[in-house]
């Protein structure tokens, strides 16, 4: 099996998918000719067509919005934000239309909104966003944010056959960093499925995307100290797999949540309201979280490093954990 | 293309604008008995507008109405009952209770896409319906409407534009009925027509008597036949008056009186009897009878509405996903293999014929050079450079005789046409 | 005292700041000539003139931009969206332009963003909206909900002189429901004060908006049963006054949060996670939460009434609770 | 008004574009020396619009930059450690390393908005600033720019539109650099001239050779003190060219390279080199003089820059709230009383004199009646009808006198006005 990062794990995917159903199209801007400001959708024009590799103006609204109705007539289109700070532009496309149309009269909307998100590479407060709460939040909306490359091109497969609007969520630090071997063939990621990413009994660390390789680094770095975290990735954040999280815990009897996102509304919150309704008996210590403060992202190095979630705000949140 | 109407059509013309009317007025009573949910919003002196552009589509065209495009849903084959219901919220309704008003669809049949309350939304998603019905190569045109008031949203602005950008088969007809709510057009735009914003997009609009419905469906039909040919987008403003509040609850005590005695006086309805007694077209006999068949209809699906139950709690929870409920397939009406490799492999580079320089005076110090003569409605040329857009039907920008045509024919939009030749 | 309601108080709150400083101005949809879909603003335009009270096109990214604009020249604006729900229309203004503004570039936006939230009079998908939580999740803007016409007269004023971006809630069911004694002498209520709205022992139930008037006929009707629940109305949603439920729960050991916005990423989550980290010794039971379920707001009654927190729901989950 | 420039402006232009050329090979240098944070992105080829247009500003008068307006940034007073603070994120920068690049502003002393990355948004926000300019009597005028490609997006149309409806004193400039990021221009809008856009909102409009800064300067100084007069706002589209890739890391291979030698044929420094010469306004051994104190200036604060601190690590938990560290002070150039009750009292009505009605022809069936004649830019009696817009400088809608003149003069715009002579 071939090496692939996990930006290439993603174009792998789309390229695939638009092979195996002429029904999927992607639109966006500066996706056909230039292949994305990334790079993900190079080479995807020239082999697919105008027709089906849609240059846009810098309209993101105007991309959704035309997303929805192309998959009113059974197209399964794929739209990029450049970078994903920009959904904002067309939030009301994505929550109040996209969102709503199923429950409100039963029109699916096979539709994948994907582009480049978190931090880390000093894009400064408008190219660092983390908005999945904001669609966690969204009734209607599914949510993925992988963080392995096998993980990227299997939930990309699953999102684009999913029936509904999915919002594929792509870490760009991890885009060039992470490389695995992948296999060549077709496979699906299922939607909703978390993962045990490393099994512990001392504690359990839920996190997702980037955060998910720093917990890893933080748990083995405590097994140094004789600490053994299980460490859960996410992988999806809508539908929430709450079995997993609940079974570890259950397991380990303590909680460490660590995300990028900023910590008052993150989702460290709802696992931690999920698991005191579900799991309180088993708890033997505090739910501890380890997030990004509540600010905009900084720009300055300096700034953004103290900013973002490290290995060893985890492990020290985790050795405080253990101690209980 | 003719527009001419058969004697038929005429009457299913006069059919469409009472049943909407009485329908209507039908709820205003059901109104005012608590029976309907929420709001209610007229489309009271607006009926022209609705049905003569929605009757220039054919059934494979798709549709998205607003709020007050009752009509336009009657003509598309909805009936009655589902506008009775959707307002009663009943079980029965095309969204079970779970949306009222014209908020509903009909994706398989009748090919409409439900709206949802924030305005201009529809404008990109009936782009995006029009785009894929071309890929699919449907040879359908989609269409939608907008307020005054809602050609001032984002929405409106991106959508269009897109539209333009990929000459996408699609018609949106601008209803000026001269109020945003309690905001008259003047405090939305300070442009006399609102068909000038086509004038953004380099796209093509005519301006229409919005309560001449005759007009109104010759234009549309004009429109709707330019977009099948692959020359759309087009804007259609529609000159009419929203005679009554915003909704139910506003009096519109900030419209002034005579204004709505200048319009009563152009009443749509009243102004179509006159002009099918004017041409014969009917007589006392045949119209009292299409009345009949009114009242006998809206008795049926009325009396159908307020029998109906009210849908069951445990409904509230169900929906939010699409988990096999549907089966997606697209209607394919073109070989797939277009689509595929090698067939659809381009060359992927931009060509820019003229560079975009300025056409003006020499650099100097004098006043700024006067700029080069307006642009007509985009010369297919300005995009034939991109990588080519394949369009499956009709004739689309690579096409030199479609070219050809629009250098000797002026461009569709009559009044700057009309200019030109002074 | 004269006895007002709740939109009689948002009304007064805004001639007597008009009135006070002629820095602050209206700006929105039908605010002028009409007085606001609700009549929140009328007469304003007769008194203070169209400078002050400016009826815009319907452009809700214009409004809000509009507003940042003129904030930047000292004056004080108070945006108003006819319904909350097209807040998704400029989320992009209000969260990526005025939340971050002052952190950037130490640029204060003294706006008001007020509007007519929440379900309950059959207004539907699009006129019954929520959406507090994304601007929670927003660092950079305030967030203020009132549940009575003294705190919605006192927090719009604090609201209308704070230095930063204040979105203020205004619960349209209660609008013309809730009627008390206001004081017509010039008072605040402090932004990020909740407020204790019945004390009890057995457990601690947090609300806001409606859903607290739903918690206090839960809590008289739970008091019949011998179980007296200490009731908080928390007034601010951000910053969150912690102390105040910390305090609460430390007393009562039980928790309870009961809101009508949809549960995954709803406020309950959040509360739950700071009661875990800083009072998780003081907890004999799990937190429950009584919440909309995951879904958009249904239109037929029926449905809107079993998607809502009722005072039997609240009920019911507090007795589960103080079992333990 | 005069908009003839004496000797010292002529080489103060000179001076503004070859600093903002210099700074910007310089910060290509430490970028390539890794001692840029994050992206660069360069005006090579445009900084005659964007300091053409600056220079038009009075220091009282407000400005937003885009990514690209280095030069406006020096011309309203920023220095260049300023810019190499930005770029290189160091305590040091007005910023204080939160924000980069031209994301920075100044409140009190020059008048700056802070741009943000999503295209657009400063258009509403400078039309804010110029109402409230107005309101508080400053008599000042508001200036931003954006892209060809940023003028698609939603915040453009409602902005402007806003801007349109309030006549506020805003000058909107449109650089036309031909592309957006990589896409051209055609796959953006079909019209060939982008400030066909202002005809959606009935206002002026003028275009301009973006790369002769004369001409440039003229045309916005014209604009501005047409706002100024109460007759905004104004959109100026200025025709240039984007030499480099969007930012550093783009190769721009998806530019024809004919394009980059037409452009480069018209570089707008060395024409106005040329045009300096050609009218003897300086001498080799001035320009070497200026070019020196470029290079001192420079060498400067490049240096103040490299030795500048990164902030502390505890800084980016701070400032996310004004805790009174601001006190927010509003300048008022006009009586408070004014603005006060009974003062400020209106009668809350509107009249609309005509009543918006259709005056084509007749109902009929023929044809749809050709409509009427386009629209001139807004005549204010569209908007005097509202309740009265108090213009407290300048003349607004409810002077007559304003309104006769623009009825016997042609629209400000020069090439529609011009085609009417034909
Ligand atoms: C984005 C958005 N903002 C505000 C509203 C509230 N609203 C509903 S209808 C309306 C007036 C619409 O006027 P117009 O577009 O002219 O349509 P008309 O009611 O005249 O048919 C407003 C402001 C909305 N639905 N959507
Ligand atoms: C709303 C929004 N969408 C997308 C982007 C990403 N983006 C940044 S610059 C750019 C191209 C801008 O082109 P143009 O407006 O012509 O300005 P130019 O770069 O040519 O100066 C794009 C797409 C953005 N900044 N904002
Ligand atoms: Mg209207
Ligand atoms: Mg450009």
């Amino acid at each position: 099996m071939p090496e692939i990062t996990l930006l290439e794990a993603i174009r792998q995917a789309l390229f695939e998918e638009m092979e195996r159903d002429p029904a999927v199209v992607a639109i966006g801007e500066d996706i056909g000719v230039y292949g994305g400001a990334f790079k993900v959708t190079e080479g995807l024009l020239a082999k697919y067509g105008p027709e089906r590799v849609i240059d846009t103006p810098i309209s993101e609204t105007a991309i959704v919005g035309a997303a929805c109705g192309m998959s009113y007539l059974g197209l399964r289109p794929v739209a990029e934000m450049q970078f994903i700070d920009f959904i904002a532009c067309c939030f009301n496309q994505v929550t109040n239309f996209a969102a709503k149309s199923h429950y409100r009269w039963g029109a699916p909307v096979p539709m994948v909104l994907r582009g480049p998100s978190g931090g880390g590479v000093h894009g400064g407060p408008f190219h660092s966003a983390s908005p999945e709460m904001l669609f966690v939040h969204t009734p209607g909306l599914k949510v993925v944010y992988p963080s392995t490359a096998y993980d990227a091109k299997g939930l990309l497969k699953s999102a684009i056959r999913d029936n509904n609007p999915v919002l594929f969520f792509e870490h760009k630090f991890l885009y060039r960093r992470i490389k695995e071997e992948v296999p060549a063939d077709d496979f699906t990621v299922p939607i909703g499925k978390a993962a045990v990413r490393r099994a512990g009994r001392d504690l359990t660390i839920v996190s997702y995307a980037a955060t998910a390789h720093t917990s890893l680094d933080a748990a083995a770095m405590l097994s140094n100290e004789g600490i053994e975290a299980e460490v859960i990735d996410l992988r999806t954040l809508m539908p929430l797999d709450r079995d997993t999280i609940l079974a570890s815990v259950k397991k380990t009897n303590k909680l460490l949540i660590a995300h990028e996102d900023t910590r008052t509304g993150g989702i460290a919150g709802e696992i931690a309201a999920i698991v005191c309704e579900s799991a309180f008996e088993d708890l033997d210590g505090p739910i501890a979280r380890v997030t990004a403060p509540d600010t905009p992202v900084p720009y300055a190095p300096p700034l953004e490093e103290s900013y973002l979630p490290s290995v060893e705000k985890v492990a020290a949140a985790a050795r405080e954990l253990a101690k209980y | 293309m003719t527009t001419a109407l058969t004697p038929e059509q005429h009457l299913e013309l006069y059919y469409f604008m009472q049943l909407n009317r009485r329908l209507e007025d039908r709820m205003v009573r059901l109104f005012r008995q608590n029976k309907i949910v929420g709001g209610l919003y007229s489309s009271l002196g607006q009926e022209a507008t609705s049905i003569g552009t929605a009757y220039a589509l054919e059934p494979r065209d798709w549709m998205a109405p607003m709020i007050r495009n009752i009509g336009s849903l009657l003509v598309k084959g909805c009936k009655p009952r589902d506008i009775f219901t959707q307002h009663m919220a009943r079980y029965t309704s095309p969204t079970q209770g779970k949306d009222g008003t014209s908020h509903f669809g009909d994706l398989k049949v009748r090919h409409i896409v439900s709206p949802i309350s924030m305005l201009g939304d529809l404008i990109p998603v009936m782009t995006g319906v029009a785009m894929a019905g071309r890929y699919l190569g449907q040879k359908i045109v989609a269409m939608t409407w907008i307020g005054d008031g809602g050609s001032s949203t984002g929405a409106f602005h991106e959508g269009l534009n897109l539209a333009a950008t990929q000459r996408a088969p699609f018609v949106l007809v601008l209803e000026n009925n001269q109020w945003a709510y309690s905001t008259p057009v003047s405090r939305q735009v300070p442009v006399k027509n609102l068909a000038d914003r086509a004038l953004a997009y380099g796209i093509s609009s005519r301006i229409v008597d919005g309560n001449d419905v005759i007009a109104v469906y010759q234009t549309a039909k004009q429109a709707v036949e330019e977009c099948r040919a692959g020359r759309g987008p087009v804007l259609i403003e529609a000159k009419t008056m929203r005679m009554k509040g915003h909704a139910q609850h506003d009096p519109a005590d900030y419209v002034p009186k005579a204004m709505f005695e200048y319009w009563k006086a152009r009443d749509p309805i009243a102004r179509y009897e006159a002009y099918l007694n004017e041409h014969n077209l009917w007589d006392a006999e045949k119209k009292s009878e299409i009345d009949a068949r009114i009242e006998r209809e809206l008795d049926e699906d009325q009396k159908f509405a307020e029998e109906s139950p009210m849908p069951p709690p445990e409904l509230a929870a169900q929906g939010v996903y699409c988990d096999g409920c549907h089966t997606i397939e697209a209607e394919w009406h073109r070989p797939k293999k277009e689509l595929l490799p090698p067939a659809s492999s381009v060359e992927a580079i931009w060509k820019v014929p003229d560079f975009g320089g300025f056409k003006g005076a020499a650099p100097s110090a004098k006043q700024p050079p006067a700029p080069k003569a307006p642009t007509k409605p985009a010369a297919p040329s300005d995009i034939a450079e991109a990588p080519p857009l394949r369009v499956p039907f009709g004739r689309g920008p690579k096409d030199r005789s479609f070219e050809q045509e629009q250098r000797e024919k002026p461009p569709a939009r009559p009044h700057r046409h009309k200019r030109r030749r002074r």
